[in-house]
């Protein structure tokens, strides 16, 4: 089939952030984006779990975003300046797209 | 003091201190017991709409007290103000950095609602009443922390740390929202609306707030264990002490105001308590870089469990014998 | 009139509406309040759940009507004439494409829950009684309309849109399985088996139905707020129009069937509902090239509301005045 | 034989278990009717908290027995023992291999806490006691069954399946830990906690556990379809037999226990059930080769069913014959 | 350690096709799968979320399937005939896996 | 935007291995990861869902894990010694990440 290149931006972001990252990624002309949920995790700053969990201020979401490769570089600028002072983390991987007139 | 005792003893081994200590001790012995998020969440929404409810029903029948606009006024002040008096107390007691001081006294200027839920619990059972209001007091003491801890970073030259929509997020936070919402309906509707829903938001209560407990237990054992070495043992005593001086500045309020005994006590109660539900969250945004274990560990690991045992006890006695009501 | 304003204000300041109202409130104003997917399916869980082991306990109780098949029947003749009519109406009050008014049509053919609900409550804080198997009437009414709907494409040369999967997917949805199974179960226990769980499924009803129209309203809000534009002045129009229609609709089945006062109303009631959990399903996977922006917004915020809070009131009226009864 | 024939009438139109008909119904006609996995996990978390509470209350109610500890005794003798029959049947009548053969074992020593509340259901209806500590009976039985099948496979060479955490997981699993709690809570806080939340755990107890039973059905229905051919005639048989030798095996126990007649009864439903909740994890841990279609679908699927339906009623017409209590 | 070329098909379709998408997968040889929740998202027809819906007929699952490279074709043949008509959305990326004989 | 090469490793697991799993990676010094649920799937030993289960024995979740490239053998090593006898998949992606410094 058919396929064509694109970037798979994945940005584990905590989840009090998730707006303000997807406000920053339509200015930044992105359109489509998907929200995962993230049970726990570890990192620099400890682990976590959402577990039983009812405080607003813990936990993690991770935003999928799939791009043409010349929207890159204004997304992860947009996206820098959200998660900048945030614990997160943001990796960038190829991919091949179907159906690339959909985004 | 034989009464506090007492009150402390029956307190003690009441359904719902013993179901926050086997939530404690399964998270501290590594069991997997654990109740899912969802339904967490649920018995929390469950809690806010009745306590917020019942409290609306209470000012529909008791008609408004010419304190109401005072006590929220009051709650607002002590709100804002008691974050100020943490953050020096820090400051003589811990070593933690400005930011995470400040981070620290917006939890405790905020409430902590389970606290107050429990502490009504107390008072019903030992049959004394209080203001329907109170609970409308405990809403308004929620935010004004939060915007005092953040102006106390931004004296020391931080600037940038609020905008509209924190702002926004802050004041029409989920809990505060249902509250007064709650509130607000069952004060619309009155003991005729309560008396349609009195199975599920009266006779349940105790039963799920022991559930709900379980889970606060078992979130709490999970961070004292997780996070053991990240208090100081002055930042530990803080966890303690400051609850007493915030009970303090809460009964002054209560007394000036001339409340009920019940009324005292819940100021002493929602003054001594610390946010666990929505103050983190403004701090993430706001200020990311202070350290979450430490805020939540003491304000859910330690303050909690000393209000739940000791403190909701003492400060029902206090306020019964200084206003002459019995405990 | 006098009556039909009475009922309603009743109604509007009931705690349901009131949680309703709530919700809606807090999702405009952007509130993070929000009631997690599980626990709203949990609540509908239960909602039908109790609602058809009551009808079947009340068919056990009473016996059954001569009437019962006949109802059934109209029902399901009802939920596959409303969408031709539906579909007509929007014709001419609407500029959708055929796709999109097809979907639509589905939906006001078909029935929604908590709306019979809803009107189940008003009937019973207004002591009217209704026939117990009107609850497998409703569940009757969810599918047939989707059929119509798409026969309505599919005459438009449009094929391939319907496939055994889909058909048992329609025909055998949670929803209908659940409210008639449950009705099967209150049937065969009977009033003996309702005293074991009645404590479970009749005292909490109300409270629960609360928080569940308090989620309804959250996501009714959402909807609206970032669907706006969506709905043209016509469409919109319709969502208020095409309830009353089906209403008369129901109206006269339900008077020419014979049926109790509660009975009659509540006809009106399923006519004039529009289904939001099941037949949107359907709809996505029959017909994809629909918006379903429309669908969900004009159902869900737009007749819902009106049903809720105008409607239901409204239908008990006209169907006490026309059949004697006193609403 | 008519006592036993009348009980299990009654007992299968009980809406229990209708609820987990509708269930496996649902499931094998692939309807999309389902429980959200957090809804059906609150709902064990209600059911071992209000068994386990209820047992506590009841033991402080009417002191402690002297076959309370004797009884813990031959429950941790009878899970430790009833796997070395099962995985000797199994050898006789299925073709598993010796992991699966043990995997399974594990699961009849063990014990399913639905069972028993079902079990307890059917006493109360019958208005037959028992001793409130069974269910600290059926905690201590969950755990010695798993140990007993890693020992069997052990025993032929192969080593390494057991470590400290695997150790602490099956003693501190979740559903232990929080039967033995509320087991605890409900010793020490007696009559008076039990007022206290009553109409959280008793009152709606039949009707959660009717929507939990619809979630077994479920649960085992989809197992059914999707593992059908799994099983073989022998291993489908061993799913019925076993369970009636278990109950054999727990009858001896309990009359030489002298426990009362509901006790007994109890044994004998504790001996016969197979686990479902804990002893499916260990399992996956510590035989990770052996299959879980066999081991989840005959539990779940087949012994369930048949104790539910046919064997409680057997179980407590057998107690009440041969201690002379009447059923 | 030793790993193999795989290729990792990653699809956010709507939840009410997603027996019909893994059925189709069957049908196409693939054995493996995994089916992964979200939360939420945006794209041309507009946003959503899952908080507190009740509704069927909302909300996608992101399906999962590391497949040899030599049976893509045949996968994406059949993914398309699914997702053709609907919102959704397909990703290939290159990965490595350890233990390919499991599938 | 300045990025920086690493590898994405995503290992679906059961549910019961998770703590066994993240506890071995600990010890092959990667500080960082995040767990996904996963709702359910099929593969060489059958199909799954999580839909109403309350058993804990059945379930698998996906954990994420970024590393510097240098650290993948030993990352690699400790997860195979877990999830050799157990059902799982491991898949390992190339990726740029923003922020390397951080882990
Ligand atoms: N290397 C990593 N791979 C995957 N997730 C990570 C990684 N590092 C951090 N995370 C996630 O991001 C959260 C915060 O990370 P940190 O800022 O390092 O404490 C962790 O708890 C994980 O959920
Ligand atoms: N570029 C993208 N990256 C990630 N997810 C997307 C993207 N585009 C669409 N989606 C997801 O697919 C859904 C439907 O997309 P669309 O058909 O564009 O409305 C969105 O709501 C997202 O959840
Ligand atoms: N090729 C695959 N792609 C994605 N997930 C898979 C794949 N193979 C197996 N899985 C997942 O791992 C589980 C166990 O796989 P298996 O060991 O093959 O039965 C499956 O139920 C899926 O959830
Ligand atoms: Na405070
Ligand atoms: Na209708
Ligand atoms: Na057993």
């Amino acid at each position: 089939m058919k396929t064509h290149k694109a970037k798979r931006v994945a940005i584990i972001i905590e989840q009090v952030m998730q707006s303000r990252l997807t406000d920053a990624m339509s200015k930044a002309g992105v359109t489509g984006w998907s929200v995962l949920p993230v049970l726990g995790g570890s990192g620099s700053s400890g682990a976590w779990s959402r577990e039983g969990q009812v405080t607003r201020g813990a936990g993690m979401v991770q935003v999928i975003c799939v791009v043409r490769p010349d929207r890159i570089d204004a997304l992860l600028e947009e996206a820098f300046s959200v998660v900048e002072r945030h614990i997160g983390i943001v990796t960038i991987g190829d991919c091949e797209v179907l159906r690339a007139e959909r985004f | 003091m034989d009464q506090i005792l007492d009150l402390a003893a029956t307190n003690l081994l009441s359904p719902i201190i013993l179901s926050f200590a086997l939530g404690v001790a399964a998270a501290l012995a590594r069991s997997d017991l654990n109740i899912p998020e969802a339904v967490a969440k649920g018995m929390s929404i469950y809690l806010l709409f009745a306590i917020g409810f019942k409290g609306g029903v209470s000012v529909a029948d008791h008609g408004i007290d010419a304190t109401l606009a005072l006590s929220l006024l009051a709650g607002i002040a002590l709100s804002a103000a008691l974050p100020l008096i943490a953050f020096a107390l820090l400051q003589v007691m811990g070593n933690l950095s400005r930011l995470d001081a400040a981070a620290v006294a917006a939890h405790y200027g905020s409430i902590s609602i389970v606290t107050f839920v429990a502490a009504t619990s107390v008072l019903t059972g030992s049959g004394i009443t209080s203001e329907g209001y109170m609970v409308a007091v405990a809403a308004a003491m929620e935010a004004p922390a939060i915007l005092s801890a953040l102006w106390l970073i931004s004296r020391g030259g931080d600037a940038r740390r609020m905008d509209n929509d924190l702002l926004r997020e802050i004041l029409l936070n989920g809990s505060i929202v249902l509250l007064v919402g709650s509130f607000f309906i069952g004060w619309i509707t009155g003991v005729d609306g309560l008396v349609k829903i009195e199975a599920f938001i009266v006779s349940p209560f105790q039963g799920v707030l022991c559930l709900f407990l379980l889970d606060m237990g078992l979130v709490a054992g999970r961070g004292l264990r997780s996070s053991s070495g990240v208090l100081t043992p002055g930042v530990l005593a803080f966890g303690v002490v400051m609850p007493v001086v915030g009970a303090t500045f809460g009964l002054v309020t209560g007394l000036l105001l001339g409340v009920s005994t019940g009324g005292v006590a819940l100021f002493m109660v929602l003054s001594a308590s610390a946010s666990y539900i929505a103050v983190p969250a403004a701090m993430r945004v706001a200020l990311p870089e202070a350290n979450p274990s430490i805020y939540l560990t003491l304000s859910l690991g330690v303050t909690f469990p000393f209000n739940l045992t000791l403190g909701i006890p003492i400060y029902v006695a206090v306020a019964s014998a200084l206003t002459g009501g019995q405990p």
